[in-house]
């Protein structure tokens, strides 16, 4: 089980700020992660529809695609930040 | 040494005197205050900003660039506040405050802390137009750019 | 677009307040302070730090200057306040604040003018150490070096 | 007759902040005029004893060593500055 976090128009395109889910097997880095919430269901689909513009973050730290999940309890998906 | 993320306003004026009360060996204080631009960076005059964050992150990042900023730069006392919520044109959104013996040193540890917001903490925009329509805020490649002098 | 040479004290936040009151417009706010250090940059503890002045030429100085900074960045409101006479550690000596749209020109522009200070402005310092000898300070060349980067 | 003023070490150096005088013919250049004062005496030749370091301006502006005083009504001689 691990807790996924969405922020800004990732959160509105799935249209819910958080959930914890049961991955299955294969799913090993940031980038299977999005592969496999994109197919979903169209909400998902929107938020991923250009998976390279979507930032992820593992236990609050940025992470790149390539990244594997392992041992993480929150991952984050995100737009580039604005903020400052 | 002091990180705050919070909706309250802040008072550049109070928060350095607070740093500097009672120090005669700071030589230099740079100030950096970010505010609402009521004129906005679309074709649609800004009403207001809203600000999402992402709690605990944000304060992870936030101590992590302070460390960052400290190791490299001679700083006596450094502050990072930044705002979430909505706000309205002319409000403040950040406030970055660095001191040291040297003025090199100060301004520069405070354009690296702001690179370091524009592109790293995990802040998010929406801008509310006159309409009501609210528009995320685009990341600026100016911003990437800026970041990548300090590697 | 504001320049004053006072022996007054001055304060960071009431002149930031007063730059930007009622103004939706600006984005960036940078300020400079510097301050006299106790320790002193001779092998004796400073007691007090005395600044001389060119009265006339001072303020034609600073307006140049300012003019200047304001033909290089695109700047909504700049401030230049500096001190005389004899001040005690710990004490302000000299303020700049810039406002802009864009943080790097706000950045850019403090740093522009404090570089300008140290190396064209008519003030000099003399240190006053805890036996009663008093110094003039030496021009540093690294003053020169950091000018010479707006050319 | 032009207005001199000095500032800083100079000034101490020399004993005034202020003095008016008639300059001899010959005397056109900035550096020049520095020359004519280190002979006036001890005091100023000790203010000028390194000519190289002292500053000077005309009429409130900064000018270099061979920069005419032709149309000046006040010279200033100082020290390298160190403000800010």
């Amino acid at each position: 089980m691990v807790k996924l976090v969405y922020f800004a128009w990732v959160r509105e395109r799935i249209g819910k700020a958080e959930e914890t889910v049961e991955l299955p097997g294969g799913v090993a880095t940031i980038a299977d992660l999005a592969a496999w919430l994109a197919a979903r269901g169209p909400e998902y689909a929107a938020a991923f529809a250009k998976p390279e513009v979507v930032r992820a973050a593992i236990n609050h730290a940025h992470v790149k695609p390539g990244t594997s999940i392992a041992g993480a309890t929150e991952i984050a998906f995100f737009p580039p930040v604005t903020g400052g | 040494m002091t990180v705050r993320v919070q909706h309250e306003d802040f008072d550049t004026g109070a928060e350095i005197k607070q740093l500097t009360a009672g120090r005669t060996d700071i030589g230099a204080i740079v100030t950096f205050t970010g505010t609402v631009r009521g004129g906005g960076g679309q074709d649609h005059a800004l009403t207001a900003l809203t600000l999402e964050h992402y709690p605990g992150m944000t304060e992870a990042e936030l101590e992590r660039v302070e460390a960052e900023a400290r190791a490299r730069w001679l700083l006596q006392a450094s502050l990072i506040i930044h705002r979430y919520g909505t706000l309205a044109p002319g409000d403040n959104i950040v406030l970055v405050v660095t001191a040291s013996p040297h003025r090199q040193a100060a301004f520069q540890a405070a354009e690296f802390l702001m690179d370091f917001l524009k592109t790293r903490a995990p802040f998010w925009k929406k801008e509310t137009g006159a309409d009501g329509t609210g528009e995320w805020v685009d990341a600026r490649e100016s911003d990437d750019a800026a970041i990548a002098r300090w590697d």
